[in-house]
């Protein structure tokens, strides 16, 4: 039965529901529970934002709080991935991941590899990314782009509440590393999510709007600045068909190439930096592998190559939106056009 | 409890400038308590409100030329170290008149030139560059010393472990303090430090004096951290200060801080203010009498009534700003 | 006057003219004195393939050997940067940027934007990259992608020794962190380098090679694969242009394009994973700035997305070769052509 | 100086396993060091001769289902905890039969079903990952151990300390072992740690019980090993346990080691060697016979021929082999 919550409900839900599933499945990170040696109230926040609120009164025992100790804790991850347990870590703001990276992508990542395909490290880190709360260059970064160039790494970032949900249990039960990027902006979005647990296998994107016209490629809060745009676009006349990645490694090549052959014109949307980032990785595949499909050069909407601004009027430029979406499909019908071959 | 009593050579007027010191930094965060619930001020703010003996006690013994590195609990440590309350008050606010144009906020609030390396999104980010600091010095041959303030959260990060060993390898003119609150966001320090409170004893592991002091009380604190930064400035070596304190607001703005006992707070404002205790030191002692307190806190609050004003007032940044201040040169 | 020396003694004499030039250029790392509280020899190691060797003797001030807290003491160059000197730190392998990826992503190469321009960070990380010597998953990666995406890094990867010194001058008196990357299997080549010293801009690519028919774009080790499959191809009587970016962040894109313009086809050689990597940079930039002269699609010469194996029958089939560029070269010369525009 | 007696309940068979632990960790490493002189070994390789008696002493104690982290001088942990010599040393020759099929090498032996979480190529790599072993066994409800092992250099990376302070906050089953032998690569212990050679000193500073052993005298590393081991199965929480000795050979092969002494390493061997000093001790006790011993070390040599010649003879790896085990499913 379907009701309407939120990406964050959604997400306490998921992990409610696989620890009440599995009882190798514990959760932990910095105040995931609050309260520990002090006079006042246990579960006193569940999360800085208030994610994992609940959990404790029902699982005391699976959900522990660390001391602000990012290496040990993620490190920590990485072993008991490998001796029994399927951690979900917190990484607070995935802008912490320098002072852990190496458990990350050295060991929980190369793992496996290394030991020619000895150990299995079944793992979550779920981490808070994305600009728009005003919290300034060291907490608001995407960062996905990052992860997704470590092999070993499976990177989620979803876009809605029925994602979140479905994706954060298919992560749960992966087992392969996996980071879980939810964005902070859209914490508070509604959505209608079944109340049972299901999973939304990784490496297939959702085509959630189709259109002949122009390709719109991009993976969370960015998906919505898409639709805002193709609604405007529609208006005028041009159909914009919306593939969102869900996950961004394992990569749906496959749906991109599906939409770039159909429109034969490409937009990437990432609000991560530019460089060696995203919208560069999905604009090269294509460049490579439809080249004769295109009918124009490919465009990218990302941020700038600058760290995320503090001040709203600075951060609501730093960030894509659907004015920028909209002015760079309009370059690519605009564009030099060839006959498809 | 026994507190330390003022010392001897302090002139009236040096007491006048540490409480308008304490007092400065107690209204700007008292004031913006008030206004980041009107919901005007933007991001994340941590107040230091509670805890002005530290910053003040430690950063008189600073010159313009030392150098300190705060946390993301900062404005404390600036308003100490000579950043100016204006602009201090308009980069919280996010404003083009900001201490930093506006792109740095509370969290990175900073003044290299006033020798301020700023507040820290990331908790144990601060501890390492002033081991650079130190370095700087020592082989500039200067006589500059550099102070990392980190909290008792911050004392399990591995940076700040590691700094304190480089400190002693190098034999660097550095002080680190540890603001032992209690908290690290919603979890007692009895909780997450494994030695429990005693901060301090990490010290003996790498070879660093380390000292405990009650960080309400003023004097204690200033004659402590004065023989620390004077054992570095004359080559004696890095040592940590760990300072017991309280905090008076959440964690952050907006934290209903249930972790707390009910009554917690009150009792603590009523039984260990910084401020009072500084106040009654000094005025049973005759040194300084009430009135001329008094007439500071009319300054002070006129000073933040004015920087308040000023800020809401200032134009935002413009938006070319983006992309400026990335590099020197690109 | 210009002799032959390698790479290594490129790079210490760089850093031997920088030192005896400016007092404030203080060198220091993991090693690279050796023999501290020892009671044997002192600069028994510099460095632990002796590339900073002999400093100690003429500078035993500004030489510091470090204990193994990357964190500590790379921090230690950011806060020393601000406070009056040129450090120059060691990071011995690129691999372990994940124990100190914090001070370099989130400190030094953001303070002088989050401050507002307030900051200067004058600040050199040397460090070690690159498959090839069998050193398996940890100590063979290029990461230079990485460190590419971080808006506020510079990053220069040098591919022969006049390149190495010359641009490892220039990182030291420029006011921004930066990122010197060397090439483990190059140390030991050799080429003409002046006695004195001279400066290479940033952002400024070389022409390694000049033709009509294809553009090879690439950095360090792969430009040398390059050269050797350009000969080969010459045979065949296809010109290969060869750009050496020397610099990833500053990039030349004049340079990039300016090659596309020409050849209208365009392979990019990468020993970094495919991933959100170096090769997908460029190629897609060339995709939506120069897709109208492109005459073939891009074709990418990438690492697998794998970590580096460490055997060496699988590790030289990890990294790019003459005969997969040259392949490539093939791709686009084979494919299908269109009239230029 | 006094060394420790064999203990009472030790077997004739149990002295005789632990000596032939140790003497296939030194044939080992001594055969590579003769081998990697002919070039025909690739990569890096570090020699854990001269340390045997506490990967033996340890791990003698621990079960096939405890779990070990390891550091990049990790044959004689693997050897101990019960990995095959044969594909061990396959592996460092980089062949298909090798433990991790020639993709991991020396620097990261591993094979997990035996416990042993790897060699690792990161100094402080281990420690963290041990946090979370003991959390299983927590978790799970099991009494498995974990066990760390850590060198002196490695004992001022972030990751190490951080570990210690987490597993006492958790209370883990853990036991973080440091094997001291005096070096960092090319830099003294004396002059890397802050506090000079003490690194125990460091538990303290977290709560962490912590104890000192000369790291030559097998009986003193099991019998500290068993009670820090016993500890931790039975609920009494992490501790620390620092092995003073010393290395043979240089840091990795190739390591002209002009940092040490002249005959520094000949005068170890001479009057500090644990071989020795087990082999006069179980003798003069009477305890096992030489000859005995002197028939474990030719049986120990013949299996090293026979893994040397086997590596030598053993195929590369597949092509094919390049693309797989990157994920279990992708
Ligand atoms: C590396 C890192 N981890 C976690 C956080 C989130 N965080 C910000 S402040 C804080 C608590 C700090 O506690 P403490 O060091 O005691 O300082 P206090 O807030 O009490 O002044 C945490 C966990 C962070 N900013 N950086
Ligand atoms: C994070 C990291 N930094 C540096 C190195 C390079 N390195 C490898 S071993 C080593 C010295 C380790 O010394 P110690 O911990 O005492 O172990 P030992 O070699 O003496 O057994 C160093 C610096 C590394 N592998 N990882
Ligand atoms: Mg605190
Ligand atoms: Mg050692």
């Amino acid at each position: 039965m379907a009701r309407t919550i939120t990406y964050m409900k959604a997400i306490n839900e998921a992990l409610d529901q696989e620890m009440s599933r599995d009882p190798t499945v514990v959760v932990f990170g910095e105040d995931n529970v609050g309260g520990h040696g002090a006079a006042g109230e246990m579960d006193a926040w569940g999360g800085v934002l208030g994610v994992t609120k609940g959990l404790y009164a029902k699982y005391p025992d699976r959900i522990l709080d660390t001391p602000i100790s990012e290496s040990a804790f993620i490190g920590a991850a990485v072993g008991a991935a490998c001796s029994g347990l399927r951690p979900v870590a917190e990484l607070m703001f995935v802008d912490f991941m320098g002072v852990c990276f190496d458990q990350i992508f050295n060991q929980g990542a190369k793992l496996r590899y290394m030991f020619g395909g000895k150990a299995k490290v079944p793992m979550v880190i779920r981490t808070m990314w994305g600009a728009g709360i005003r919290a300034a260059s060291q907490h608001s970064q995407s960062l996905y782009s990052i992860f997704t160039h470590v092999p070993g790494l499976k990177v989620v970032v979803p876009s809605t509440p029925y994602d979140a949900k479905g994706l954060l249990i298919s992560a749960i039960r992966d087992d392969d590393p996996v980071i879980f990027f939810e964005n902070k902006v859209l914490y508070t979005i509604e959505g209608e999510v079944p109340e049972e647990s299901y999973t939304i296998p990784f490496g297939e994107a959702n085509v959630v709007r189709e259109g002949d016209d122009v390709s719109i490629v991009g993976v969370g809060r960015v998906v919505h600045m898409a639709q805002e745009a193709a609604e405007r676009l529609a208006a005028d006349g041009i159909q914009c068909e919306i593939v969102d990645l869900r996950t961004t490694s394992p990569l749906d090549e496959d749906t991109i190439y599906e939409t770039v052959e159909k429109t034969g014109r490409l937009v990437v949307v990432d609000e991560d930096n530019p460089r060696c980032g995203m919208a560069a990785d999905i604009a090269a595949l294509v460049a490579q592998n439809r080249f004769d499909d295109l009918r124009a050069p490919v465009q990218m909407v990302t941020a700038p190559h600058t760290p995320p601004p503090f001040t709203g009027s600075l951060e609501d430029l730093y960030v894509p939106s659907a004015d920028k979406i909209a002015e760079a499909v309009r370059k690519t019908t605009g564009g030099k056009v060839r006959a498809r071959a | 409890m026994t507190t330390t009593a003022p010392p001897d050579q302090a002139s009236k007027q040096q007491l006048l400038e540490w409480y308008r010191t304490m007092r400065t930094i107690r209204e700007f965060e008292e004031r913006l308590h008030k206004e980041f619930a009107t919901g005007e001020i933007p991001g994340f703010v941590h107040l230091y409100a509670g805890e002005e003996a530290i910053a003040t006690g430690v950063i008189t013994h600073l010159r313009l030329d030392d150098y300190i590195a705060s946390t993301h609990r900062g404005h404390g440590h600036a308003i100490a170290k000579g950043c100016d309350v204006r602009a201090m008050m308009a980069e919280i606010y996010g404003k083009r008149d900001g201490l930093c144009h506006g792109k740095g906020g509370s969290m990175h609030i900073a003044d290299v030139d006033k020798g301020m390396l700023g507040a820290n999104g990331i908790v144990g980010g601060g501890p390492p560059m002033i081991c650079g600091v130190g370095l700087s010095a020592k082989i500039r041959g200067t006589d500059q010393v550099g102070v990392s303030f980190t909290g008792d959260g911050g004392s399990n990060q591995g940076t700040f472990l590691e700094s304190l060993n480089l400190a002693a390898v190098w034999h660097l003119p550095c002080v680190y303090v540890v603001e032992n609150n209690g908290y690290a966001e919603a979890t007692s320090v009895k909780y997450h430090a494994g030695a429990g409170t005693d901060i301090v004893k990490r010290a003996d592991g790498f070879g660093l004096p380390g000292v405990v002091v009650d960080g309400h009380d003023f004097f204690a604190v200033y004659e402590a951290a004065g023989e620390a930064i004077a054992r570095a400035r004359s080559g004696g070596g890095p040592s940590l200060l760990e300072c017991r304190v309280n905090r008076y607001y959440g964690h952050f703005e907006g934290d209903q801080q249930t972790y707390r006992a009910p009554g917690e707070v009150e009792e603590l404002r009523r039984t260990r203010d910084c401020l009072d205790l500084f106040t009654r030191q000094v005025t049973s002692a005759g040194l300084v009498d009430a009135e001329e307190l008094r007439r500071v806190d009319e300054e002070v609050a006129r000073l933040i009534d004015d920087a308040v004003a000023d800020a809401k007032a200032a134009p935002d940044p413009d938006p070319s700003d983006l992309l400026t201040d990335v590099y020197v040169k690109y």
